[in-house]
């Protein structure tokens, strides 16, 4: 392969990857314009970038840089999720540090994307090591001292969740001799390795033996960052997590789909459980978070052809309504000040009845109730859990089935506890009033989840064009 | 004469599993870095032993990769790591316990 | 709609339409206009009985989906509907002149008025359910009744008891008709004979019957409340608790006895001698007049139940018919005494007989209907109860000596019954009229007004007296009877003259007795006459007054009743109490069961998750060090778990 | 406009909710202008759907028995090309739900009046009460498994805040104990409809579909589905369609109440502001009936009639239990509380009997208890306003203060036992001979039920009677002096909340024709369907 004709294939591959060039050099951009005085503009600037990424990303599927990108619709439909939350932290009124936080915010997105879009071992671990970089730097951005200790153990965590999947990548690499993923055969040291790299992405999607960076890292970094890391890095650790099982699919017995069952059952209790006694507010939802994880995992991990759809239509309602409560939460920061307690809410219901209004909506979504696109994300969920137990017969799905359905009805207990103090508790003592632009926002979310369940179907023209890549005939 | 790979592994395991002791035992944050980058390191001589094995020997190519990474790691850890002396004057993470839960 | 039907509803209506009137008019002229109501519709149920002389007139429409339901005019129901609505505008009459200065007057006759309309509903329904309904509604305006004066300390437990133990009868009785109706496609009365009677239905829904039938006319298990609601006012015990609703059991009996196994019809007959008996003795004991003519009633209903079971309908329903006169009349004369010693001397408690006496002097016109009326009770001949209650008792002889040894117990207890009647009404009437005044002050001289008091007093006297329904104040077959009950079947009896004979005798010996004890000269002993618990003061006095083998009588007399009484008031009424209070108590410790069992499971899971929460907070602890300890650790143990697979 | 009359009465009432969300919260008066207006032309919609609704109707069964149907596609998603399922907005009436949704409109209405002087941020109030009255509505006229699921949950977010909010001391407890004893329930139930929704087809394609009447067509299942009729599975040893209809019957019991989860009944009531009280006891306990009615009988006959006896036991439970409890209790809305659980143990009874009778009773029976148990709890707001107290023992001898209130009360209370000429009376005797003719003509149900059920309206007459005698007779007397002042007799507005409601319950009492003539038709189709397709499924 003489040299002129791979560096032509190169360039011939490289318009795929336009809006992620776009965002790279933009960002450079960025920093250098926050050092002048267009500083003010920089919220304009990302707006145009993140604008212009989406018009340059084409829905278009197949391998490049010989099968070091492999690009399919979960992939573009996940990238288009990550682009739309992009334009929602820019909803966050931010004040200091502007331009740096969103090169940051652009450096976990272009992470996010290529973690999407690859299988071969050098780029999944090049694109987690990107996105955690970018993310431990977010958290410690606000630079005071409860961020930057929140930083530290996130990065002390990560660096040796990111090592343990080195140590795994290089034994898989011991064991096939080839980068790509496609290649492997099932023995031991590969599946020690696999393991390991599991390791890796577990800890991005924060579930079970890697989620308890969770609730301290929320709480403490700033809750558009929070936010923003809440969403696209966990989304994109479960495209990976999708890719990697696919890649590797055929070797696959039941015991791995009894790991995983378990694994999802546990963070969901962990979740639902954990946040009953919680008193900080992004605690509690950080708790909520882990177990939306648990619900997630399984989606992923189902081989009937539904459950990627399902996947898809629950990460985009979950991005969606993370967006909207911690919009919530950030606006409530602004006016109760730091580290929320939930008892700061009491009272708060007399004057700004509309806000409080949809965060019950929101609410009512995360738990999954009929009225909000929430209950339809899990009527999905369990109907994919369902057909599976169904194709497979194995008891590991009915215990997810029941346990989801127990936790839903104990989450109500814990989320309600906010429009609790919201409306039911009295505390004359606060003369409270959210200002209008933040009603409005909050609202904007909350009837989109409204919308999203009576117009379910406007999905479908997005997850039905989901047909897995087909890894082994290449 | 070639060097029998299982000695390579071997070394590997060992500087894994002292990376892991560091990381546990150590009170001060930058022990605990260096047993991170200790891991790393461990892992690289696996990717170097390997490689032997492999004729287009992308294994090299990988710990070339995973030395710059480190290096990045590093650097982000202890610009965070001064940030934290700022505010605690010490490095000890016994201290580092204002986070409530 | 047929014609007599229109005038039937015009009937029913009228006492409705006249109380509602008279709540709107006002207090003057409110109980005129009710009256008024009252008096039309006797005049129409008369020219009733002439229409339906021969053939009975029937009306049916479909209330529910599937059921039809309907009424019938026939000889018995028209001739007890005119009975009905006569006395009742007697009562009415009198209660103008009795609760003229009551501040609920308006309220009194509204009731008075509900009451008749449903008790003409019950006569008038031929299918069980709409009896069933009138049935309810008749329970309904006792309870009002009975607890007209609420303020009054036991009216409203008076009240309460009356409906509570109805209810339980009634409950009974449903229980019967849906038998019937569910079981024989059929719930009207006049097609009880065509169904055929095999089936295990039959047995219960023949007891649900009876059950009820006992329950509103006061027999043996059930006749507690009787006594008790005299509590209500003195017309309202008149009309309700003398004349009609009580006898609406036995019309009920009457009427349905006909699918009643035969078994369980000579169970009534014996109940209703054992009432009959239990009743008069209770009675013996009373200072209080109320009192002893609602035992009074108890046994005389008694007596007419014993004629249904023996087979006699025809001559309970006649003794129905001349008890209501004369019982309506004794009560409606206590009412006037008490009215009158309310007036006059209010701190004195109008209702005990031990401070009246020589009061003849002050009534002359009750004293009369009074004296009537107990002769006509206490069964002496020339009076219609003489005619009624020993056809009963002839009746009750050839029955018993066809059916066997053990039947002799209801004639006996019958006859028996007869002279104890006989005794406390005789002593009743020497101490409430003759005598000298038992009173410290002087009678004062009185003139009942003639129209609302002496009119209805002396109506209802003539009433009881025997020629108005017999020439032959011998033969029990009547001339009259045929004209208000249809053709009647004569009484073939051969031994037709022997229950006279022995009926005769004992009820002239009765008085005798009581005239002994009571004499006018003697009778003002009788004002320290302490019953009720200091019972045993009183029968010595008894003792010395008259000779040994008269006091043994005496004597045993008092202590059987005062038995008998003890037995109702600390055996059968405490227990439909204590079966009350067993409720509160049982439902309380429901209430405790179903806070602690049920509602705290809920807290239990609530801990349970509030457990699970302490317990996964400590794993999120402050050291970064122990978070990476457990993550590593879960790797482990999962490498651990596969490498078992491999 | 007539074919989308029950759209138009399930969407006034959050057209009257988008309304009042606009107008400023001080504008009180307003927001109860419209709020009333809007339910006033609700019930005239109302009103002129009875007069259209042909009684008798010459359908074949009773899937094809609705009128006014309204069927437009809502939800087409497909879940990978094996998976693909199509929610329709599907609502329609029937002789059973007519009845409900005319009693919904006008008890509404009535409480409108009873929360006529609440002061307390109105404006929310208001909307909140808007979107219950639209879920209420909508639970009874949907016709889509989902749709009806949507307004069942709907239901419960306006009554959490309802009481949790304007509730009374300690109101927290209860809403929060009402809202996890209905999610529960509801979970069940959600249970159940995946299963179905998983194994339903539209008939002659693959699309999965939410449509009830399809549901009830035994032709509609897929091959595999575990629900399919005749299908061998079983979930934790039980028949996987009886485990079904067990988990919507335990579902829709926990609203009904049935004694043993019956226990968020009392809390709530005791805790929930008058007008909301009205609007649980006489609307949302029949949203459990009509479920067990409409859902549970209706797709899984076979289990209804295999339960038909266990059903008519816990119905005779919760009425001596009930009753036993109204008895013991001191506060007044709290023995109101116990005598719905008592009455609703009837209604169990008719199911249980499946003869026309018993269903036709239960039918009555829970339109009777609506209207008598909406006004039971207006009386104990009636003293609640005027004192703030409830208890039994703290008046006495109110008839000589409060004439009129007596002669309401006592109205009602006879009403409520059972008394003759008045509605009460007409759901119990049609449920008895339900009960008793089910011994002999279908066999599901010994005759001792009729009996102790008939013991129910003994404890009934006990338990109000007692109360009067204590409230009401005997010497008037007060406990606290402070409350002589406001204790004036039933006022206008209170009068014109009793009045229709007293005519309806007379005029019900009188001439049940006037109701039984339109639920005659359906509750015959219902049986027949039950018996006949029940018996040859049990067969398969």
């Amino acid at each position: 392969m003489d040299l002129k004709e791979t560096l032509s294939g190169i360039l011939a591959d490289l318009e795929v990857l336009t809006s992620e060039l776009i965002l790279i050099s933009g960002s450079v951009l960025l920093l250098i314009a926050g050092l002048t005085r267009f500083g003010r503009q920089t919220k304009l600037l990302v707006g145009a970038l993140v604008v212009s990424a989406l018009f340059l990303l084409d829905n278009v599927s197949g391998r490049y840089f010989n099968d070091f990108l492999i690009l399919d619709p979960v992939a573009v439909f996940l990238k288009y999720i990550f682009l739309f939350t992009t334009a929602g932290i820019l909803l966050f009124d931010r004040k200091k540090h502007l331009s740096e936080f969103y090169f940051l915010v652009i450096a976990v997105l272009v992470g996010s994307m290529f973690m999407v879009s690859v299988t071969n071992l050098l780029l999944i671990y090049i694109s987690i090591e990107l996105t955690s970089y970018a993310a431990y730097l977010l958290t410690g951005i606000d630079n005071n001292q409860k961020s930057s200790e929140a930083a530290f153990k996130y990065l002390l965590f990560g660096g040796v969740s990111s090592a343990l999947m080195l140590y795994g990548i290089s034994l898989i690499y011991g064991s096939t001799l080839s980068l790509n993923l496609e290649e492997l055969q099932w023995e031991a040291t590969s599946a020690g390795g696999l393991i390991l790299l599991f390791a890796g992405l577990l800890f991005k999607t924060s579930v079970v033996p890697f989620h308890i960076w969770t609730p301290g890292t929320y709480q403490a970094a700033p809750t558009d960052a929070v936010t923003y890391f809440s969403i696209v890095p966990k989304l994109a650790g479960f495209g990976l997590i999708y890719h990697v099982i696919n890649a590797v699919d055929p070797v696959f017995q039941n015991e791995i789909t009894i790991l995983i069952g378990s694994l999802s059952i546990i963070t969901i209790l962990w979740g639902t459980f954990g946040a009953i006694l919680q008193k900080n507010a992004k605690r509690l939802i950080s708790y909520g978070a882990i177990a939306h994880s648990g619900f997630l995992l399984p989606l992923v991990f189902v081989d009937y052809g539904g459950g990627i759809d399902a996947f898809g239509y629950y990460a985009l309602i979950y991005a969606v309504m993370n967006l909207g409560i911690f919009y919530f939460l950030h606006v409530a920061e602004n006016e109760l000040g730091d580290n929320l307690k939930i008892t700061d809410f009491s009272g708060l219901g007399g004057q700004n009845g509309i806000i409080g209004a949809s965060v019950v909506v929101i609410l009512v979504s995360l738990i999954g109730l009929p009225p909000t696109a929430g209950f339809t994300a899990k009527l999905v969920m369990f109907t994919s859990v369902w057909m599976e137990f169904k194709t497979d017969q194995l008891m590991i799905w009915l215990a997810l089935f029941v346990m989801g359905l127990l936790s839903s009805v104990v989450s109500l207990y814990f989320y309600f506890r906010i429009p609790y103090y919201f409306f039911l508790k009295q505390d004359a003592g606060r003369k409270v009033k959210f200002p209008v632009k933040n009603v409005w926002v909050t609202t904007i979310f909350a009837l989109s989840l409204l919308y999203l369940f009576i117009q379910g179907d406007i999905l479908d023209n997005f997850v039905v064009m989901f047909d897995p890549i087909d890894h082994q005939n290449k | 004469m070639s060097i029998d790979p299982v000695y390579g592994l071997g070394l590997s395991a060992f500087l894994f599993s002292m990376g892991l002791l560091v990381i546990i035992i150590k009170r001060n944050a930058i022990f605990v870095l260096i047993g991170i980058e200790l891991i790393l390191n461990a892992a690289n001589l696996n990717f170097v032993v390997f490689s032997s094995a492999d004729p287009a020997n992308t294994g090299q190519l990988f710990g070339v990769f995973s030395v710059v990474l480190a290096a990045a790691e590093a650097a982000i850890a202890l610009a965070i790591l001064l940030n934290i002396f700022k505010f605690y004057k010490s490095t000890d993470l016994h201290q580092l316990n204002r986070l409530k839960y | 709609m047929t014609y007599p039907h229109i005038i039937f509803f015009i009937i029913l209506v009228l006492p409705l339409l006249g109380g509602l009137i008279n709540f709107l008019a006002g207090a003057r002229s409110g109980p005129w206009i009710a009256t008024a109501a009252l008096l039309l519709s006797s005049i129409l149920s008369v020219f009733l009985l002439k229409l339906t002389v021969d053939l009975p007139s029937v009306l049916r429409f479909t209330w529910l989906p599937g059921i039809e339901i309907g009424w019938r005019l026939d000889r018995i129901s028209v001739s007890l509907i005119a009975l009905v609505s006569f006395i009742s505008m007697l009562i009415h009459l009198f209660s103008i002149h009795y609760m003229k200065d009551d501040p609920g007057i308006k309220r009194y006759f509204a009731k008075l008025g509900f009451f008749t309309f449903s008790m003409l509903g019950v006569l008038g329904a031929d299918h069980l359910l709409l009896l069933f309904v009138f049935w309810e509604l008749v329970g309904f305006s006792s309870y009002l009744l009975i607890g007209f004066w609420y303020k009054n300390e036991g009216v409203p437990y008076a009240a309460r008891i009356a409906f509570i133990t109805n209810r339980i009868a009634d409950a009974g009785f449903l229980i019967g008709i849906i038998l019937i109706m569910v079981n024989s496609g059929t719930g009207f009365i006049s097609e009880l004979q065509s169904i055929d009677q095999t089936g295990w239905w039959v047995g219960a829904a023949g007891i649900g019957l009876v059950l009820g039938a006992f329950g509103k006319s006061a027999q043996v298990p059930f006749f507690t409340w009787l006594p008790r609601a005299m509590a209500g006012p003195t017309p309202v015990s008149a009309l309700i608790h003398a004349a009609t609703m009580v006898a609406a059991g036995v019309y009920l009996l009457i009427r349905t006895s006909v699918i009643m196994p035969p078994a369980l019809v000579s169970t009534v007959a014996i109940a209703g001698a054992l009432t009959a008996f239990i009743g008069a003795f209770s009675a013996l004991a009373q200072t209080d007049i109320k009192k002893v003519l609602a035992y009074s009633t108890v046994s005389q209903l008694g007596y007419m139940v014993m004629g249904v079971g023996v087979g006699a309908t025809d001559m309970a329903l006649f003794h129905l018919w001349t008890h209501a006169f004369f019982k309506a009349g004794l009560f409606l004369s206590a009412g006037a005494i008490i009215h009158y010693f309310h007036k006059h001397f209010h701190s004195i408690d109008g209702q005990d007989m031990r401070n009246m006496g020589n009061l003849k002097s002050v009534m002359p016109v009750t004293q009369f209907s009074y004296l009537v009326c107990m002769l006509s009770l206490a069964g002496l001949p020339f009076f219609s109860g003489f005619l009624s209650k020993d056809g009963i008792l002839l009746k009750s002889l050839e029955w018993s000596a066809l059916a066997g040894p053990w039947a002799f117990i209801v004639p006996v207890l019958g006859f028996f019954t007869v002279g104890l009647t006989a005794y406390y009404m005789g002593k009743q009437a020497l101490v409430v009229f003759y005598g000298k005044n038992r009173m410290e002050t002087e009678l004062v001289k009185d003139k009942e007004d003639f129209l609302t008091v002496r009119l209805p007093l002396i109506i209802l006297a003539i009433g009881s007296l025997g020629l108005f329904y017999s020439f032959n104040p011998f033969v029990h077959h009547f001339q009259i009877l045929d004209f208000w009950f249809g053709h009647q079947i004569p009484l073939s009896f051969s031994m037709g003259w022997l229950a006279p004979a022995i009926s005769i005798p004992l009820a002239v010996g009765g008085l005798f007795v009581a005239f002994r004890s009571y004499r006018p000269e003697r009778s003002f002993t009788y004002r320290d006459y302490v019953a009720r618990g200091h019972y045993r003061k009183w029968s010595m006095h008894a003792l010395y007054l008259d000779q040994f083998y008269h006091e043994s009588m005496v004597k045993a007399f008092n202590m059987i009743s005062e038995i008998i009484y003890g037995l109702d008031r600390r055996f059968i009424d405490p227990v439909l109490n204590w079966l009350g209070m067993s409720f509160v108590v049982f439902s309380k410790l429901m209430d405790l069961v179903d806070k602690l069992i049920v509602d705290k499971l809920v807290e239990f899971v609530a801990y349970i998750s509030k457990l699970g929460g302490d317990f996964l907070r400590l794993f999120h602890g402050r050291r970064v060090q122990l978070h990476i300890f457990w993550a590593v650790l879960g790797t482990i143990l999962i490498l651990l778990w596969i490498n078992n697979f491999m | 406009m007539i074919d989308h009359l029950l759209s138009l009465i399930v969407f006034i009432p959050l057209l009257g909710a988008g309304v009042v969300l606009f107008l400023k919260p001080d504008q009180s008066a307003i927001i109860k202008g419209t709020t009333l207006f809007l339910n006033v032309v609700q019930l005239l919609a109302c009103i002129i759907l009875v007069i259209l609704f042909q009684k008798q109707t010459d359908a074949a069964s009773i899937t094809t028995n609705f009128q006014f149907v309204e069927k437009y596609e809502w939800i087409r998603l497909n879940l990978g090309e094996s998976l693909r399922f199509i929610i329709e907005y599907h609502i329609g009436v029937d002789g059973i739900s007519l009845p409900l949704v005319v009693l919904s409109s006008f008890l509404m209405l009535v409480a409108i009046i009873s929360s006529w002087n609440q002061s307390k941020q109105v404006k929310g109030y208001f909307v909140l009460y808007n979107i219950l009255n639209a879920s209420i509505v909508g639970c009874f006229v949907a016709l889509d498994f989902f749709l009806f699921y949507l307004f069942f949950e709907l239901m419960l977010l306006p009554m959490f805040f309802l009481i949790g909010i304007w509730g009374g001391p300690n109101r927290s407890y209860a809403s929060v104990k009402f809202f996890l004893y209905t999610l529960l329930g509801s979970i069940l139930i959600l249970i159940v409809m995946i299963g179905l929704y998983l194994g339903v087809t539209q008939p002659g394609s693959t699309i999965h579909t939410f449509n009830i009447i399809h549901m009830m067509g035994t032709e509609n299942f897929v091959q595999d589905s575990l629900l399919r009729p005749g299908a061998g599975g079983t979930i934790f040893g039980i028949a996987a369609r009886y485990a079904a209809f067990l988990a919507l019957f335990v579902g829709f019991a926990i609203k009904l109440p049935m004694v043993p989860v019956h226990t968020w009944l009392p809390d709530a009531h005791v805790e929930a502001p008058t007008a909301i009280s009205v609007i649980l006891a006489g609307l949302l306990l029949k949203v459990g009936g009509y479920g067990i009615v409409r859902i549970a009988y209706g797709i899984f006959p076979d289990a209804a009639l295999n339960y038909a006896y266990l059903i008519a036991v816990f119905g005779v439970i919760s009425i001596v239990y009930g009753g036993l409890n109204a008895l013991a209790q001191r506060d007044l809305k709290r023995m109101i509380a116990y005598s719905s659980v008592s009455h609703m143990g009837f209604v169990l009874v008719g199911l249980g009997a499946l003869t026309v009778e018993g269903v036709s009773g239960a039918v009555f029976h829970m339109v009777s208890h609506g209207l008598i148990s909406g006004a039971l709890f207006l009386i104990a707001g009636v003293i609640y306003d005027r004192t703030g107290d409830r208890l039994i023992d703290n008046y006495s001898g109110l008839a000589g203060k409060l004439p009129q209130y007596t002669f309401v009360v006592v109205f009602m209370f006879f009403a409520s036992l059972g008394l003759p000429g008045l509605s009460g009376f007409i759901g119990e005797i049609l449920v008895l001979m339900g009960a008793f003719d089910s011994a002999s003509s279908n066999g599901l149900l010994p005759p001792w039920i009729g009996v102790v059920s008939t013991t129910g309206i003994i404890i009934s007459a006990a338990y109000y009677l007692w109360a009067t005698q204590r409230m009401f007779f005997g010497e008037y007397w007060v406990r606290e002096a402070s409350w002589e002042s406001n204790m004036h007799d039933i006022s206008k507005r209170e009068w014109t909340m009793f009045i229709p409601i007293m005519l309806l319950v007379l005029i019900l009492g009188v001439y049940p024709r006037f109701l039984l003539d339109f639920t005659d038709n359906t509750v015959n189709q219902f049986v027949n369907y039950v018996l006949e397709v029940g018996a040859n499924l049990m067969g398969k």
